[in-house]
């Protein structure tokens, strides 16, 4: 059975998504779901255990052999965005048991979490996989999902945003096949160790520095890289509650780490960074995400909005963290992965506990609710002082290595904006946290029927709170996968 | 109890009051007051049995655990950091007692909010006190930082809010701008963050590196208030009055200036920064900071701004003594963080019991209000000599070595920035209990007189006056405390 | 020359491939934009198959006797892809249905138009 | 006569793709996007794919044409005349296109055996498919065992649309009908 585990890992929300559309009634579908997330966090979980203990893991699918078979293929690296992945479905899915009740119609409800397992199982299968056009396969199989689920907000811009979100997600995906159809050319192989193999047995050919090429634009539409980012906020702020928190946290995480595995397995960390020079393409364009994103997150009445502009921002850190292409500057991202996926995946499950019980998340929405959701807005406070970067928060230790790999540059000035990019997202989170303390409730008796959201969104939203706390007191656990990860990648013998 | 236990009770036991402060609320509001008060004279109790070890030697350390590889939160008890603690617990004792009468005799809303949170800050001040690496200090100076914001904003009107935006905008803009990548360079550059006598530097940074990291972490840590990263401390005087005095005598403002002392003292290292000299242009910075914030005092009329900006002076006093960067200027700055505490603590004090007691709060509005409140005006009267270094007050010892400082390291022109800044505290300090027990009481005052505040607070004024005047007679405790700083 | 030649369906495809590209980012008639994704995605298609193709080969469907057979990889995948395409296009089929019922028009300066104005009146509601 | 074939069809699917940019009926786009399948068809079964010929012509001028047509009906076919400058979209499309005619020109030259992927992975399907697996349709074959996990992957793509548009349309049926909100 263990033996198995990397199969079951996509197959299990694969085969349960199918099962999931046809429960009646909704409780039993969510129950459901619920139950298939824990089962994959689990196996997540195992298979992190077995990838740190044992080193890499490699499937054979159906017993066909590599390169012939498709091969799946773990190791620290993407155990870590499995674990990250599971983790979010784990906690999301049972908050979104009474918010998708409030914000979905109750006969479509089963059909809605069929979409989330789908949406799952897309994530995790580009994720696991070591055979580049299954990437693609699984890729679509989550995206068509998302786009699902961004459609399902109950205002019609829901509609619009997916639209959008379905185009340049689809223009990506075609881009991808572009890349992956040039590499196949020269090569053979669609296998991504055999590829790097190959590849570096290449001599200089035209064809793979554009095969670089589109393949990193095609992954930068879907990890909404500036300035190919356009379709992201829109898709965030009309998403239902629950599909935002998922999403956020997880859909750009997984898109960050098809370039990691496409930079470093595939095309090779020397081609990447000294042939390609991708530092000095995505440098820049880090740069002027995470500072323009963060100033346009400052002027948003919607709050949802202001945080997915905020997303826009921490994808920059990342890309950041990854063009510098150390050690360290790889730990740095890849521990923003989970960092930023957990702050976020909390903020965005607060905010639902509002649009729960206020209905609009305006910052108007928010006058008086310290009072009236105390413990809704303590976790949105702590959360956002973990996205400010605050001490014994995740935001802090994923912001100190930021900086350290800045400094080991010693680009001083790139510091410096990191440093102040932070101040920016506490002028956000502040204008918020300003509004929910400062100002009076409205008087009316909507206003004065809003009580603290109920314990079934307040758990799931107070657990990773908790982890946002308690992997900022002690980061040793994440620290070392991170740095793990970024050695694997860039073949440093440990 | 062994050094460590109460190193870690010392941190853990206010975090356990606050919880029982919360437990009881504001139905049992006795019950509540009690947990403060018990939870204030255990921490006493724990920093006072640790006081016999750290005078005979022992180094206490302990970690307690390890946010980032290489990175313990760690602590260790040293003789500055004990001054610090005993100041900080002992004052609470005094400001729980002055808070409840305060409090209830204002009628103040959410006081259980209130001493949560002040709980909480103690809790990080003691956390401060005790870092044993630069890490673990700034750690916890943020926690201070975020904890004391609730406190400034109690009252959550517009102004509290302006004041709040403020506080929390200066302080963490500087803390996270300039004081952390300043930890960071320093972790980079040594290795360690780790608190060591002689400092940890010497060898790893050129001159001028050194005073770009100098003063990366003079203005960084905002909380010491040199110019011109003090806006916060005027801003953060809309809160009550118990919270001024925690933030301008004990916790927020000690925490700065005690964060740099520590940093010259067991991160540069003074024989480092004299020999670089790195810090000469700091401590004409804290001089000039010394001489504005008299001058700028002069002009408020609102007594509690006007304690503020002497707080700002009073602080720079002691940045002053850690860039002189020897040994006189070390132990003047130490012994003033005690000296300053108490004094100014005994002055916002006075300010409070004059605003419960006859609703003022403008100077002006004073004369001959000492005839009336001749306790609390006596109080003012000794607090204001200790702040500005008169006989027969502690603050005349601290300021004597600061002079003694200033010659030594060859700066005639800031000893006579000290004297000056002297005479600049007679003229809008001392003028206020002259007048108040002098000058003609004004007409408003003589058709409605006032009576003394409530109990509470004359007890807690007169205890903070009295150990100001104790410190003048026996300085020798604290001073053979201090003098283990230097000569380690 | 025999450059050209041998790269031809490869330089027609990149010409296809980027017709279809420019319907999609310049059209904005939303069931226009999917008929360029599709143009786009089909483009590629060949693309694959081009590169499957060998001269004098046959469908690699096995017969007795010596043969050369072109590439069944290049096929499978694109059968993949073709199934991929298409259920883009209704799923985008079906959002410009909803979409039309929403804002009454597909058009997408339009609904850009309607959504400004949406926020402008919420904005002066406040 | 391959080759004649194979440069005339492109040479349409240019012509195709040129009238369907211009031309502002949308009921004739879909119609030539019809034909630009079926022709695309054509060139598949030239290039020895007959699979994918067929597949094409009936998922792309089949299914996409007919589920085209009727979101046409519902939605109206007449495209305006945009007043967006598209300077943009022409630059972006002038700059992917060029550089794509860069790699291009290094890609293996079409039809040549010796292409690494007629020599790495591929000789192995052809080879021991007979003794593997006993459908001499190697297609078929490879899709049904060595990438079989793919074509599971494609039925649930398929899967995941169904899901989409059925969330999507049914509710628009319901919602007609009464104007229920959720969660009430």
């Amino acid at each position: 059975m263990t033996a198995h585990l990397p199969v079951l890992q996509v197959v299990i929300p694969l085969m349960a998504a199918a099962v999931c559309a046809a429960l009646r009634p909704a409780r039993v579908a969510w129950a459901f779901a619920v139950l298939v997330s824990w089962t994959v966090f689990v196996i997540a979980v195992l298979l992190l255990r077995e990838v740190l203990a044992g080193g890499t893991i490699s499937y054979e699918i159906g017993g066909w052999a590599a390169p012939w078979g498709i091969e799946y293929r773990i190791d620290v690296v993407n155990a870590f965005v499995l674990l990250i992945v599971s983790t979010v479905g784990a906690v999301v899915l049972p908050y979104a048991g009474d918010s998708v009740e409030r914000e979905i119609r109750r006969d479509q409800i089963p059909l809605f979490y069929t979409a989330f397992l789908l949406c799952l199982t897309g994530l995790l299968g580009i994720t696991i996989t070591g055979d580049v056009f299954n990437v693609f396969v699984f890729l679509e199989i989550s995206s068509l999902s998302t786009y699902t689920l961004v459609a399902m907000g109950r205002e019609r811009g829901a509609l619009t945003a997916a639209f959008r979100y379905l185009v340049m997600g689809s223009v990506g995906a075609t881009f991808i096949v572009i890349g992956i159809g040039l590499l196949y050319s020269v090569t053979g192989t669609l296998n991504m160790v055999d590829l790097g193999l190959r590849l570096s047995e290449l001599t200089a050919t035209r064809t793979v520095p554009v095969a670089f090429a589109f393949l990193t634009v095609g992954i930068s539409l879907k990890l909404a890289l500036f300035p190919l980012h356009l379709w992201l906020p829109n898709a965030y702020a009309y998403a239902p509650s629950a599909a935002t928190a998922f999403i956020a946290a997880t859909a750009t995480k997984v898109a960050v780490y098809m370039l990691l595995r496409f930079f470093f397995t595939v095309f090779g960390a020397t081609f990447s960074f000294d042939t390609m020079q991708l530092g000095f393409v995505l440098l820049p364009l880090a740069l002027v995400a995470i500072f323009s994103m963060s100033l346009v997150a400052i002027f948003q009445v919607n709050v949802k909005r202001m945080l997915a502009y905020s997303s826009l921002a921490q994808i920059g850190y990342i890309t950041l963290g990854i063009s510098i292409g150390t050690v360290t500057g790889l730990t740095a991202g890849i521990l923003h992965l989970f960092n930023h996926a957990m702050m976020k995946a909390a903020l965005f499950m607060a905010l639902g506990c509002v649009i729960y019980r206020v209905g609009s998340i305006r910052i108007e929405a928010f006058h008086g609710l310290g009072k009236r959701m105390p413990l809704t807005m303590a976790a949105f406070v702590v959360a956002g002082l973990s996205l400010v970067g605050v001490p014994l928060t995740v935001g802090f230790i994923s912001k100190w290595y930021l900086i350290l790999a800045v400094l080991e540059q010693g680009w001083w000035p790139v510091a410096a904006l990191v440093l102040f990019t932070s101040l920016m997202a506490l002028v956000y989170i502040w204008r918020v946290v300003e509004a929910a303390y400062f100002h009076p409730s409205p008087t009316d008796e909507v206003a004065a029927a809003v009580r603290e959201a109920p314990l079934s969104l307040l758990i799931p939203t107070w657990i990773l709170v908790v982890v946002n706390v308690y992997f900022g007191v002690d980061a040793t656990l994440t620290v070392e996968v991170a740095g793990r990860a970024a050695e694997a990648l860039l073949g440093v013998p440990r | 109890m062994s050094p460590v236990t109460a190193v870690v009770l010392a941190i853990v036991v206010p975090l356990v009051g606050a919880v029982a402060i919360g437990l009881m609320g504001e139905e049992r509001a006795n019950l509540r007051e009690t947990a403060t008060l018990v939870s204030a004279a255990i921490v006493f109790g724990l920093v006072l049995t640790l006081t016999p070890q750290i005078a005979g030697g022992a180094r206490p350390e302990l970690v307690l655990g390890e946010p980032l590889p290489g990175l313990p939160i760690a602590f260790e008890v040293e003789p500055l950091g004990l001054i610090f603690s005993l100041v900080a617990s002992s004052l609470w004792i005094v400001t729980s007692i002055y808070s409840i009468g305060y409090m209830r005799g204002h009628h103040e809303e959410n006081q259980t909010r209130f001493y949560i949170f002040f709980a909480i800050a103690i809790s990080a001040v003691m956390g401060v006190a005790f870092a044993g690496n630069l890490f673990t200090l700034f750690v916890f100076y943020e926690v201070l930082t975020l904890s004391t914001f609730p406190l400034v904003t109690h009252h959550g009107t517009e102004a509290a809010k302006r004041g709040g935006r403020v506080y929390l905008g200066l302080l963490l803009a500087t803390s996270i701008f300039l004081f952390l990548p300043a930890v960071i360079w320093t972790w980079y550059v040594a290795g360690t963050l780790d608190f060591v006598p002689g400092g940890i530097l010497d060898g790893v940074l050129s001159p001028a590196a050194a005073t770009i990291l100098l003063g990366l972490f003079v203005f960084g840590i905002g909380k010491a208030a040199v110019m011109p990263v003090h806006r916060w401390l005027p801003a953060a005087m809309v809160a009550p009055t118990p919270v001024s005095a925690l933030l301008h005598a004990v916790a927020v403002v000690k925490a700065g200036v005690f964060a740099i002392l520590k940093i010259s003292v067991y991160i540069f290292g003074t024989t480092f920064l004299q020999d670089v000299g790195a810090s000469q242009i700091f401590a004409y910075v804290a001089g000039a900071t010394i001489l504005l914030a008299s001058l700028v005092a002069f002009t408020k009329d609102n007594l509690k701004a006007r304690l503020a900006y002497s707080t700002i002076g009073q602080l720079s006093y002691i940045v002053l003594g850690a860039m002189l960067a020897n040994s006189y200027g070390i132990v003047g700055g130490a012994m003033h963080i005690v000296m300053h505490a108490f004094g100014k603590i005994t002055l916002f004090f006075g300010a409070g019991a004059i605003l419960v007691a006859a609703h003022r709060t403008q100077v002006s509005q004073l004369d001959g209000i000492g005839r009336m409140m001749p306790v609390t005006m006596a109080a003012f009267l000794i607090g204001a000599l200790s702040i500005t270094g008169l006989p027969p007050t502690g603050g005349t010892w601290s300021k004597w070595y600061l002079a003694l400082g200033t010659l030594e390291a060859g700066e005639p022109i800031l000893l006579a920035v000290l004297m000056l800044s002297s005479l600049l505290n007679i003229g809008y300090l001392l003028v206020i209990p002259a007048r108040a027990f002098f000058a003609p009481a004004d007409p408003e005052l003589l058709a409605h007189p006032v009576r003394e505040a409530p109990m509470p607070i004359l007890i807690a004024m007169v205890i903070t006056a009295s150990v100001s005047i104790g410190l003048f007679f026996f300085p020798d405790p604290l001073f053979d405390l201090v003098r283990m700083v230097v000569e380690s | 020359m025999e450059f050209l030649v041998g790269h031809y369906n490869y330089w027609v495809v990149v010409f296809l491939m980027m017709l279809g590209f420019y319907v999609v980012i310049s059209r904005t008639h939303m069931v226009k934009v999917l008929v360029g994704l599709s143009v786009f995605q089909t483009s590629v298609f060949i693309f694959y198959i081009s590169l499957g193709k060998i001269r004098g080969g046959t469908a690699p469907i096995l017969i007795d006797g010596p043969a050369v057979y072109s590439n069944p990889l290049t096929s499978v995948l694109i059968l993949t892809a073709i199934v991929v395409s298409i259920a883009t296009t209704a799923l985008g089929l079906a959002l410009v249905v909803r979409i039309n019922e929403a804002y009454g028009t597909v058009d997408e300066e339009e609904i850009d138009a309607i959504e400004r104005a949406d926020e402008a009146a919420v904005l002066e509601a406040r | 006569m391959t080759e004649f074939v194979d440069v005339a069809l492109l040479a349409l699917l240019a012509v195709t793709g040129l009238a369907l940019l211009k031309l502002r009926n949308l009921f004739a786009v879909v119609i030539l996007s019809g034909i630009y399948s079926l022709l695309s068809a054509g060139l598949f079964v030239t290039m020895d794919a007959p699979d994918v010929a067929f597949t094409e012509s009936a998922v792309g001028l089949g299914v996409s044409t007919v589920l085209m047509l009727g979101a046409l009906a519902l939605v109206g076919h007449e495209e305006k005349k945009p007043t967006r400058p598209r300077v943009l979209p022409l630059a972006v499309v002038i700059l992917t296109g060029a550089i794509l005619l860069y790699g291009m020109a290094d890609v293996p030259p079409f039809g040549d055996p010796n292409n690494p992927i007629h020599q790495h992975v591929t000789p192995r399907y052809l080879e021991e498919m007979p003794e593997e697996i006993e459908v001499p349709n190697v297609v078929s074959a490879v899709l049904a065992s060595y990438r079989s996990y793919d074509t599971m992957g494609e039925t649930t793509v398929i899967f995941a649309a169904g899901v989409g548009v059925l969330l999507l349309l049914a509710g628009r049926r319901r919602r007609g009908q009464d104007e229920e909100e959720p969660g009430e």
